[in-house]
């Protein structure tokens, strides 16, 4: 495997010249097209459809929202990190009040803690959900889309019934929770994980040993854990690739080393694995909150946060494990209400640096298994 | 008016096709009835194919326009028809402009030696099957030339696949088709034929369907063509040349209205058609089931019910699903739709069962009934298969079913003469190794 | 024309063969002077066509279908395939004909006159083909072929038939051996 | 059936020598190799067309069976597949190294 520090950019302009070739093409791949999961534009070059080299062009939905939140309060920021990674906008807000609290060293009470860790492994599952039904569907498969949908479905059922939204669901806030848990809540929740149980083992029927399916993924963007680690490559990928990275497990926050689960790992690093590592995922965000749901304390909800927060001068990086990798913010506080500098490190833009390195000596079809297979989502790439 | 009911009473009990018989007028209305019922059937494969994957699919698929969606093909012709007709600046308008019809055309064409029965075939050719292949794989120009004068990289794209793609599987599906040619030379006077309806004639005679024949060679060979033949439709999985997440809509990425609705009529008739070829290859194109096993006029009678059956069930069907209708004032109109085109589907069924029909639509419909079956695993495939990349479409193609199906032929080949090949080869071998053993001990 | 010999009817009218003929000829030309290869490759492709349906007329339906499916199904895919892959849009804005072009029509022109003189030459007012209807049995015209390829007995053309796959070979080889990048 | 309607060997000769003519003239005038090898397909459909009508003249002769011509043209539509199939094979390699499809530019005897 090439050290990905050495690739160089693709040059579009000056073809390959050493040999002349009447096949190669450049192709643009978006900003509108149905496989690149929104207004990802992918510039390659090809050799007939094998990929020569490919350039990502990104910033079609950029908001600033970094910027924005120079000019919010800490509190009225809040909603805004659920529209960057939109379809796991629990933990961006999970992430993001966690490290404010860090920030004012105030700590969420334990039963705000637990339901928390409840709707972040639903948001989880529905997350590697969505990108199973998009992913399945960009390999030609249409059916896994409807079968997905339907399940989410009812983590979006339980999500809105507690917080009244289902997408942009700005469910916790700084210092632990806005809303008690809804009469039935825990009972919907062991509900719905002895629904989905089977509906996960109904995908990897359709999927799992389907032929076509291991053709399409077994070898096909492969990278290694040592580039992986290099490009920063987080989440489901780095674990396919074989490192056992979990924040959840390295660093725990919230209150994960309270429970007990398994991080899975692949071998090869193939798309293959990281499907395998994601049905896993699923599975063991399940077990946790099995867990969680018997065990949630009695309690506040609401640490003691002032209405007003001015946290004190400094600053903190706070990162947890979204269904998409490490999910960071940088905060920088002045002392005033509002912060200074937020940074976001968002898992799908430092995931998706890799897709170059992953499609080279590829075909076409395969970039697009690897861009679904990366799991990006361009509201988090572009913020 | 007396000469004309007599003139269709001779035709109807005329034992050739109008073709063969030269008779322009029958050969007209044949080609028009043909015309008809493939537009039917494409409308009618059109509904189907997205009610049955909407119920794959934990889904409902089209209820708004009609009861339970039955108009929605009409809906979406008509809309079609209507929307604006797009030639992208920069296309090479004329190429852009025939090459629709190219497909259509060859996508008809195969249609005038389908055999609905042993005289239901707008004519018989003594080259049936070969002009069915030949004519079938022009379809291919058209999508070439589409993707080329559409002025683009993914139609081109497209285009560069279906072409590769096409030519390929008509190699493995030729070694299929004559494996299964090559059983119709089994008789006395051991000619084979090309004729579509010499192949059928030839599968009543040896009173086996070729799918049985031979087994397992003949099994083996209609997989080999079952395979192939969705691959010559770029139907799932292999439908790359049309892969809508890597090349948005392949070769007619750039069509719109009327033009993209000959694509799709082009399409579902070319399904239809390769079934039609796999119907009467392997499956005994207009045999009813077990035609010498259960024979005799008992067996007759009891399976020319059948049909009219078939159209009661139907009937029935909607019948049940118009008595679960919401009782709601304003789905009066579809309660009513739904229970009229019960009521027609259930006429239809009694009409089959007067003696005259009755007799002569045992063919149509077992035909029609098998292609259907075709249809709806063409559908079921869709629903459950991811899509093949190109080099491993190749490989299937190339390393896998061309192999197969040369080892097919020679085996079929070899088993047909086997009676041959044991005197003349085997036992002569046999001999001369036994007494070169004898003179070395 | 020999009304004693018993034969067939003709397949279609005579006008279908002017017809055809016509379709043909300017497919011809428009192969010969179209500037885009395509045009030129879709022009030679309805050429074929109307070709097999002459075919058809000469009571040659075997030879017909061959002509389709290879012909118009496999060799001019192959062209376009080609034209795709090289991009024509310079050789389009070129000059389309060679410097010796006036030369050639000549050589051609001199050639369709040499025709033209065998044929007065020949026929001296005879009748050149004094035919009578063809037999032509129905349904028997590829099992004929069938049998001058492959009789029983070694067919008339069997030698011939196995140098013609051995050629298919070599072509195969040699197409691979030249369109291939790296062997 | 009248005579003159009737159509003869003949009248397929004249036609075939006309197709055999174009495509010499395109062979001899046209630069783009594409088009020459289609000219050359041309010509094999001139002789191939004589043949089949010769062939359909021999059996009003010999009787039904003697298909000799139509043999013959399935020969040359064997051979034209090989000569389309090298040809284009030769003007793949060729325009990869020369980068055009002139015929007139193949002045040399290597690259």
């Amino acid at each position: 495997m090439t050290d990905p520090r050495s690739l160089s950019p693709l040059d579009l302009d000056t073809p390959d010249k050493t040999f002349l070739d009447a096949n190669e093409l450049v192709i643009n791949m978006g900003p509108q097209h149905p496989a690149t999961h929104g207004v990802l534009r992918v510039i390659l070059r090809l050799d007939g459809e094998k990929v020569l080299g490919l350039e990502c062009v990104i910033g079609y939905l950029h908001r600033g929202v970094e910027k924005i939140a120079e000019n919010r309060t800490y509190t009225m920021f809040n909603p805004y990190v659920d529209r960057m990674d939109y379809v796991a906008a629990v933990s961006n807000g999970l992430g993001y009040c966690e490290a404010v609290e860090r920030l004012l060293s105030v700590e969420a009470p334990p039963r705000a803690q637990y339901i928390r860790v409840i709707l972040t492994e639903l948001n989880r599952i529905a997350s590697h959900q969505l990108w199973l039904g998009t992913h399945a569907l960009d390999i030609g498969a249409i059916t896994p889309l409807f079968y997905t949908f339907r399940d989410r479905e009812e983590i979006l059922k339980i999500f809105e019934k507690y917080c009244g939204a289902r997408l942009t669901t700005h469910a916790f806030r700084i210092g632990g929770l806005q809303y008690e848990a809804y009469d039935g809540f825990e009972r919907d929740v062991k509900n719905f994980v002895s629904f989905v149980k089977p509906k996960i083992d109904e995908y990897e029927e359709l999927l799992t040993t389907n032929r076509i399916w291991l053709e399409r993924t077994k070898g096909v963007g492969v990278i290694s854990g040592k580039d992986c680690i290099a490009l920063g490559v987080t989440g489901p990928v780095l674990r396919a690739s074989g490192v056992k990275w979990d924040i959840r497990k390295a660093q725990p926050y919230a209150n994960y080393k309270n429970f007990d689960f398994e991080i899975p790992t692949g071998e090869n690093g193939d798309t293959y694995d990281r499907y395998i590592v994601r049905m896993i995922e699923m599975r063991q965000s399940l077990r946790i909150i099995e867990q969680a749901v018997e065990g949630i304390p009695e309690g506040p909800i609401m640490a003691k946060v002032p209405k007003v927060m001015k946290p004190p001068v400094g600053e903190v990086y706070h990162s947890i494990e979204a269904p998409k990798g490490e999910l960071g913010y940088f905060i920088v506080s002045d002392g005033s209400t509002q912060p200074y500098r937020v940074r976001v490190r968002p898992p799908s833009f430092v995931n998706l640096q890799a897709l170059d390195l992953m499609c080279r000596d590829q075909l076409v079809a395969d970039v697009i298994a690897v861009i679904g297979t990366l799991d990006i989502v361009l509201g988090e790439v572009d913020r | 008016m007396h000469a004309l009911v007599q003139y269709i009473e001779s035709y109807l009990s005329s034992d050739k096709t109008p073709g063969t018989a030269g008779n322009w007028f029958w050969a007209t209305v044949y080609v028009l009835l043909v015309f008809v019922g493939l537009s039917i059937a494409v409308i009618a494969m059109n509904w189907l194919e997205r009610k049955i994957l909407a119920h794959m699919q934990v889904r409902l698929g089209p209820m708004r326009v009609g009861p339970h969606g039955l108009l929605q093909p009409i809906a979406d012709a008509l809309k079609l028809l209507l929307k604006e007709d797009i030639i992208p600046d920069g296309a090479d308008k004329v190429v852009f402009w025939i090459a629709p019809f190219i497909v259509v055309l060859a996508a008809f064409t195969v249609f005038v030696v389908v055999p609905f029965g042993p005289t239901h075939a707008i004519t018989d050719m003594n080259i049936g099957i070969l002009f069915m292949l030949g004519v079938s794989s022009l379809s291919v120009l058209g999508i070439v030339t589409a993707g080329w004068a559409s002025n683009s990289h993914y139609p081109l794209i497209g285009a560069l696949r279906s072409s590769a793609q096409m030519v390929s599987y008509e190699v493995a599906m030729g070694l299929a088709v004559v494996s299964a040619i090559l059983m119709t030379s089994l008789n006395e006077s051991s000619t084979g034929t090309l004729s579509m309806i010499g192949i059928v004639e030839a599968q009543k005679a040896q009173g086996e369907w070729f799918l049985f024949k031979f087994f397992p060679l003949g099994i083996i060979a209609f997989a080999i063509f079952a395979i192939a033949m969705v691959a010559e439709t770029n139907r799932a999985p292999f439908d790359l040349p049309e892969a809508e997440s890597e090349l948005t809509a392949g070769f007619h990425t750039e069509y719109s209205g009327f033009r993209w609705s000959l694509f799709f009529l082009a399409e579902y008739s070319a399904m239809i058609a390769v079934s039609s070829i796999a119907v009467t290859l392997w499956l005994g194109g207009w045999l009813r089931p077990f035609p010498n096993l259960l024979h005799g006029t008992t067996w007759d009678l009891a399976f020319s019910f059948i049909p009219g059956i078939a159209f009661l069930l139907l009937g029935a069907m909607c019948f049940y699903n118009t008595a679960r209708m919401p009782k709601h004032p304003l789905f009066k109109i579809q309660t009513i739709g739904l229970a009229g085109f019960g009521a027609v589907l259930a006429l239809i069924g009694l009409v089959m069962f007067l003696p005259p029909v009755r007799e002569r639509v045992g063919d149509i419909f077992w035909f029609s009934a098998k292609v259907a079956g075709f249809m709806y695993l063409y559908i079921w495939y869709r629903g459950t298969f991811p899509r093949y990349r190109f080099d491993q479409l190749m490989k299937v193609g190339w390393k896998v079913l061309l192999p197969t199906g040369l080892a097919l032929l020679i085996c079929t080949a070899l088993w047909a003469m086997r009676s041959e090949v044991w005197t003349q080869v085997v036992v002569p071998v046999g001999m001369g190794f036994a007494d070169f053993v004898r003179r070395l001990l | 024309m020999n009304p004693q010999i018993a034969g067939n009817p003709p397949v279609a009218t005579p006008y279908f063969f002017y017809g055809l003929a016509a379709i043909m000829i300017i497919g011809g030309i428009l192969v010969i002077t179209r500037k885009n290869a395509v045009h030129s490759a879709l022009a030679l492709i309805t050429t074929l066509l109307a070709q097999a349906a002459l075919y058809l007329m000469l009571y040659a339906p075997f030879v017909a279908g061959v002509q389709i499916i290879l012909y118009a199904g496999g060799i001019m895919v192959l062209f376009l395939f080609v034209i795709m892959l090289i991009s024509i849009e310079r050789a389009e804005k070129e000059r389309q004909f060679n410097k010796q072009w006036l030369v050639g029509i000549a050589a051609a022109a001199a050639l369709g006159g040499l025709f033209i003189t065998v044929y007065t030459a020949t026929t001296k007012g005879r009748v050149l083909f004094p035919e009578g209807r063809t037999s032509y049995v129905d349904m028997q015209n590829t099992q004929g072929i069938a049998n001058l390829l492959f009789d029983q007995h070694g067919g008339t053309y069997m030698f011939a038939f196995e140098i013609a796959s051995l050629l298919l070979l070599v072509a195969i080889i040699g197409a691979v051996v030249m369109a291939k990048k790296r062997i | 059936m009248h005579a003159m309607t009737d159509i003869s060997t003949l009248h397929y000769l004249v036609l075939g020598a006309a197709l055999f003519l174009l495509g010499v003239i395109g062979v001899l005038t046209r630069r783009n190799v594409v088009i020459v090898l289609m000219s050359i397909e041309l010509i094999l459909n001139a002789v191939n067309l004589n043949l089949v009508a010769f062939s359909r003249y021999w059996q009003s002769i010999h009787g039904p069976s003697a298909l000799h011509g139509q043999v013959f043209a399935i020969f040359v539509i064997t051979d034209a597949a090989a000569e389309a199939a090298v040809g284009l094979g030769i003007l793949i390699a060729f325009f990869r190294n020369k980068e055009t499809v002139n015929v007139d530019e193949v002045n040399l005897l290597k690259w």
